[in-house]
């Protein structure tokens, strides 16, 4: 370690190195630096991280099995990213705003995001699940990069306004390639802004190995940026926690912005359209396995004298009965109305959009007036039919 | 009333936009310190300090999408674009982003950001800076398109962009920026022409000529040139692009039977098309002639020294006009 | 002849068109290892290796700007942007780069760079992933824009827009890929139809229905429909949206008198404005009504729960045409 | 410095570090790393070197003297930055390429462009000047950034085909932040295309001062991409031959690309249309001036013996002559025919154009038979006029 690895602030900035405090089998590594970020994380805070994790990935198999099942257009599992996830949102306050992907369950969970919330965008049934500022986490992202600027606006809006609050801006290892993903790394740095770029490696862009993207980690782009990186092994819960804390407290006390990369992996398809055998092998996986996010976190509280098992056999049925929740409310989303297609393009009144929505309301009249029968009113669908 | 130039005026409405509301914010290239290219934000740094008006980084991308992410913080930010084709690298973000989230957000996030473009030709600019880049956004639901024409309407209208809980991109007629008018600085938005409404700048019965931005100057030319011909041309400034006010169009062309369109954009696909094919929609028995339109050619924005033969002048506007009488024409005898 | 979907005869025109020249390069995201996300390019960098099918870095301003200096080093680049709503990053290089820069060099530069988009919507998909954006690259010079709608077509036209000197957007109808259709692998380039040219799909007399991608084969179920209650639909599919084959949809129109025009983008200023207006200039006299579209609502693509209210369908297209027949229909007794 | 500073290959890269071989006075500073890429440069050489930057200044002068009198639409001058611009492009092959911004007028000449190519564009009669195939240039770039991708691309062929030919991208310190040129950087990394990118760091973006973009030295940036960065005296011809060879070296040897930034400075105003009197200070000027390219390299000279006078006089005359050919050189630029709007925006027939031309000449010809004094068969012009 050489002494530029210290930025300003005294903080350290490990782009090369990988920090972990608990090891794939549960062993406590201290670690000068980070300990004093967690060091109030007991057993029981230690237990609740845990069940947050095993929660999501509760959720996420539920999810996947909906979608299998025909009740959701589409689902990106997270599987394995659960420490990543987790550790991160919890780090935040109330007043802190998240800027997401499409597959941050964890992020959403952590902020609240009720059930339905969460799926009535995968269900197709309205563009977007929750109210961003009931909740402190944006609409979910598709178009990759896009949200990391958003995060950056956000973040130098809320020191214009003196407040103290921070935005993290989550991405994937394939969205660094993205010009807006730099470009949000420039503006945090011109402006200073309150923002913890967290980027979430897991390897994969959809087919994409990360080493098409970057032959080196992603944390060294910070530096570059002018901004501190952190590499941390993101399926250790307690260092994502530790980290995330140092780069919002970092935001907090104007200091800025910081990169964040939590080495981890996707064990799941990229989405439940994607078949990963196409790219990626069996043995691969089964090493990633062995460097679960759960297990490890079982294991130290064995070690520090708790009930593993009954832990989590207790947290397995707290699951369970979220997933049926996630099921039971999944299945009661209901339709959209056909007229609300119109609803939100705008908010002031718009003289085009009322003609064209007006037209369509005497059009969809037509088939209530020949055929009382046609549900919702709407014509044969898609594809056509008879008429 | 004031003289104030085009320019200045923008200025002006600027100035009281950002002393109206704490919320709104300026950003862009060289906006701050140097005032702007077209100083439109002169003095208003010194005026309201470096987060009120902010000099960025070089990235439209960047300006937009951060503008997003202060939209989500409850500002109101005010883009300027350098040169109308320097939007281009932002274009995801205003599609994707300024223009949709609202819809995608069951309207639960409000984007009242304004997006300036000094936009069109005239110049003599180098390439990239004398385009009219209005039909991509006049085509994407979720936005407000306006441009001005005059010093009163840019007073009135950047303050009405500004004040609108939707995104508007407000196009301002960069070879018109040192024209001068009269502008009522005390005049207030409450009375003032809702920005979605068209304004009949010449009356006239012969033939409805509509516009907007810098031709409107160039029209209202034909019209007194087309007067000596006796030909009476009304001239219509379309002010909203998206959307478009046909209430006025219609009106005028239920009455003179007769519409040309001119604007510097290309032909296809341009405002005008739009505008063509929904006046034909809607006045179809009324028309004595199919719609003419006067337009740049499609082809790139041309050098310099060519750039008036791509520009609609009083020539190929009067040209037009004589399309839709029917009067002689450089289309005469050719078939269609 | 084979049978084959259009997805894999898009597959088979790639494989031709890598094997005839050996300066055709694909790129893309995942078009390599996967063979694409809808699997068109299937199989081709095991075939022709890693350098003629390119997985690239997750940008796609960066894989359209690099393909602007491979064909500055003399390649045919192939891109493929995974769906339609992930090409606006990438606008800045295609409407600034592409689309001028054999202008801006003089002729000196040529881009014979394909662009091919899986477009539209009818797949119950996310956000961003059932766009029609193929109004905005009509509108711009120095672009061809074409659209494909079945195997026979796909595996000629993907191979014309390759061969093309000129930069080509080339539009594939992502809900036909499973289509089936007869296909001449033996094909050769020079008997086939040019790109340009649009298609009679299905003759009429009553109204000429033009469209293209992935409503062609909707609105050849249209034409079925009607013609079971005496009304005679001429089909045409348009192919070329940049330039537009109008000989061919004039010739239908003087005959038909009618005209109906759909497709799945947002009217304001989509491809149906401009040909509405060019068509009207052209048969105004020789029209019986005006011009009818029937097309998505101008509105950011809705949830998948509701797209079949944004989709032009067998329905809808039914209703143009009896506006355009003056026969009952939605609008009746509404003042235009 | 640590062994970190260099890379895989040995090569010393330094970003936060600042290579001069030649002092502001003209001393000859040693660098072990990069005398022996120059130990070529003898004072013939040298003076060869100054040359080009003596006449390039002068052409440039003049350019901004023909702007005042009207006979150039606009012009951005280079003055200050010719030993960036000399100094990279002397270190290229003819079968290099350059892709540049608009203001490397050193490097056009550099690359054999003649007087009446250099100035069409200007001059408002074309949109490019010479043949990118005849001089290995491409046409200027206006769209900050996106000849970098066309830089990576163009090399990225290169390889593909096995020559060793190695392409420069050319841009600004404002530059940097447009995403268009962190995609180069990746593309360029993932691709290991043997490209250059040489960052003119002119500490202006326009009104825009250098800080805005970046806090700290650009070439760091590089090292974040997984490339070597230098950084270096850029008005400094010595240094820039040297760093720019090494680089050019290392793509042609298959090691990827290099990132220079070449830290210099815009002494002019940013284009003819531009009053830098409202952003920066006489003082900061006048700092700059003492930096000025050209006289250390007389200096230097004549410390080594050569009779330093008599070359400047020499050159002067030289430069002089280059002028008058430049001035005459513009005002024979012909201007335009009308019909030429319409040509090369396809290579095939295109049947809309054709018809837009067609009634373009029919309109036209109006005015040549109703009026035989409209010159050039045009009508009244932009702005309307009598009819
Ligand atoms: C601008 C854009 N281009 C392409 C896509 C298609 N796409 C969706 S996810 C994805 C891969 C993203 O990889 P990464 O950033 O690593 O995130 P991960 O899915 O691994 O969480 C791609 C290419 C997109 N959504 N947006
Ligand atoms: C995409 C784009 N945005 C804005 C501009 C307007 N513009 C022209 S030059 C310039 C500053 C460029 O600064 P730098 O990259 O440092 O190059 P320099 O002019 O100093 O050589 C700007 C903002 C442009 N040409 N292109
Ligand atoms: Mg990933
Ligand atoms: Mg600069």
């Amino acid at each position: 370690m050489n002494p530029s690895d210290r930025d300003a602030t005294g903080l350290l900035t490990r782009p090369d190195d990988f920090v972990q405090l608990v090891t794939p089998t549960g062993e406590r590594r201290a670690d000068a630096d980070f300990d004093p970020w967690v060091s109030d994380v007991d057993t029981a805070a230690l237990g609740r991280l845990y069940r947050d994790m095993a929660i999501v990935r509760r959720l996420d198999t539920e999810a996947t099995a909906l979608q299998r099942q025909g009740e959701l257009g589409l689902w990106p599992p997270l599987a394995g990213q659960e420490a990543a996830q987790i550790g991160s949102a919890r780090a935040m306050r109330d007043d802190d705003f998240a800027f997401t992907s499409y597959r941050e369950h964890g992020v959403a969970w952590c902020r609240g995001v009720g059930p339905a919330e969460l799926l009535t965008v995968w269900r197709g049934t309205a563009a977007s699940g929750w109210n961003p500022f009931e909740r402190g986490i944006a609409v979910p992202q598709i178009i990759i990069g896009a949200q990391t600027l958003h995060a950056t606006g956000w973040a130098m809006g809320a020191t214009w306004e003196g407040s103290d609050a921070a935005a993290i801006a989550y991405f994937g290892d394939g969205a660094t390639s993205e010009g807006d993903v730099s470009e949000a790394l420039i503006f945090a740095a011109s402006f200073n802004a309150p923002v913890v770029f967290f980027c979430q490696n897991n390897q994969w862009a959809i087919s994409e190995p990360v080493g098409l993207q970057s032959k080196q980690p992603l944390a060294r782009r910070a530096d570059g940026f002018g901004m501190p990186g952190i590499r941390v092994d993101g399926n250790d819960v307690l260092a994502v926690l530790a980290a995330t804390r140092i780069a919002l407290d970092r935001a907090r006390r104007g200091e800025g912005p910081t990169f964040i990369e939590a080495v981890t992996y996707r064990l799941g398809p990229h989405t439940t359209a994607d078949d990963p055998t196409r790219y990626r092998t069996e043995a691969e996986l089964d090493e990633w396995r062995g460097r679960d996010p759960l297990t490890r976190v079982l294991a130290l509280l064995e070690d520090s004298g708790v009930d593993s098992a009954g832990l989590e056999r207790e947290v397995a049925a707290e699951a369970d009965r979220a997933a049926a929740e996630l099921r039971s409310a999944c299945i009661a989303i209901a339709d959209p109305e056909p007229l609300s297609v119109f609803d939100h393009v705008y908010v002031e009144p718009n003289s085009h959009l009322e003609r064209q929505r007006t037209h369509y309301v005497r059009y969809l009249a037509t088939f209530e007036e020949t055929d009382a029968t046609a549900a919702g009113g709407a014509g044969a669908g898609t594809e056509g039919g008879a008429r | 009333m004031t003289t104030l130039t085009l320019a200045k005026s923008l200025n002006a409405g600027l100035r009281r936009a950002l002393a109206d509301d704490e919320k709104v914010v300026l950003i862009g290239e060289d906006i701050g310190t140097l005032g702007g290219v077209f100083r439109v934000t002169d003095g208003l740094k010194a005026e309201f300090g470096p987060t009120r008006v902010v000099d960025s980084p070089l990235s439209e991308s960047g300006i937009v999408g951060t503008a997003v992410g202060l939209a989500y913080r409850g500002f109101r930010p005010v883009i300027e674009i350098q040169f109308d084709g320097f939007i281009y690298p932002a274009f995801d973000q205003i599609v994707s982003q300024v223009a949709k989230l609202h819809y995608r957000s069951r309207g639960t996030v409000r984007l009242p950001i304004t997006i300036r473009v000094p936009f069109g030709g005239g110049i003599g600019a180098a390439e990239h800076h004398s385009e009219s880049p209005e039909a991509y956004f006049a085509h994407t639901a979720g936005l407000r398109v306006i441009a001005c024409s005059n010093p009163a309407d840019a007073f009135i209208m950047i303050r009405q962009a500004i004040a609108s809980d939707d995104p508007v991109v407000f196009f301002e007629p960069k070879r018109r920026y040192h024209v001068k008018g009269e502008v009522d600085e005390q005049a207030s938005l409450a009375d003032a022409r809702p920005m979605g409404v068209a304004t009949v700048v010449t009356p006239g019965d012969d033939v409805t000529l509509v516009t907007y931005g810098a031709l409107v100057q160039t029209a209202r030319d034909a019209a007194i040139a087309a007067e000596e011909d006796g030909v009476s041309i009304e001239v219509i400034d379309l002010r909203s692009l998206a959307p478009v006010d046909y209430a006025t169009v219609e009106a005028s062309v239920r009455r003179t039977g007769r519409l040309v369109i001119t604007h510097e954009a290309g032909q296809q696909g341009g405002v005008g098309a739009e505008l063509a094919a929904s006046i034909t929609e809607r006045c179809f028995e009324f028309l004595e002639a199919a719609p003419v339109r006067v337009t740049g050619h499609d082809i790139p924005y041309p050098p310099a020294k060519l750039e008036r033969h791509q520009l609609p002048d009083l020539d190929r506007i009067l040209d037009g006009v004589d399309r839709s009488l029917g009067r002689p024409n450089s289309l005469s005898g050719v078939e269609a």
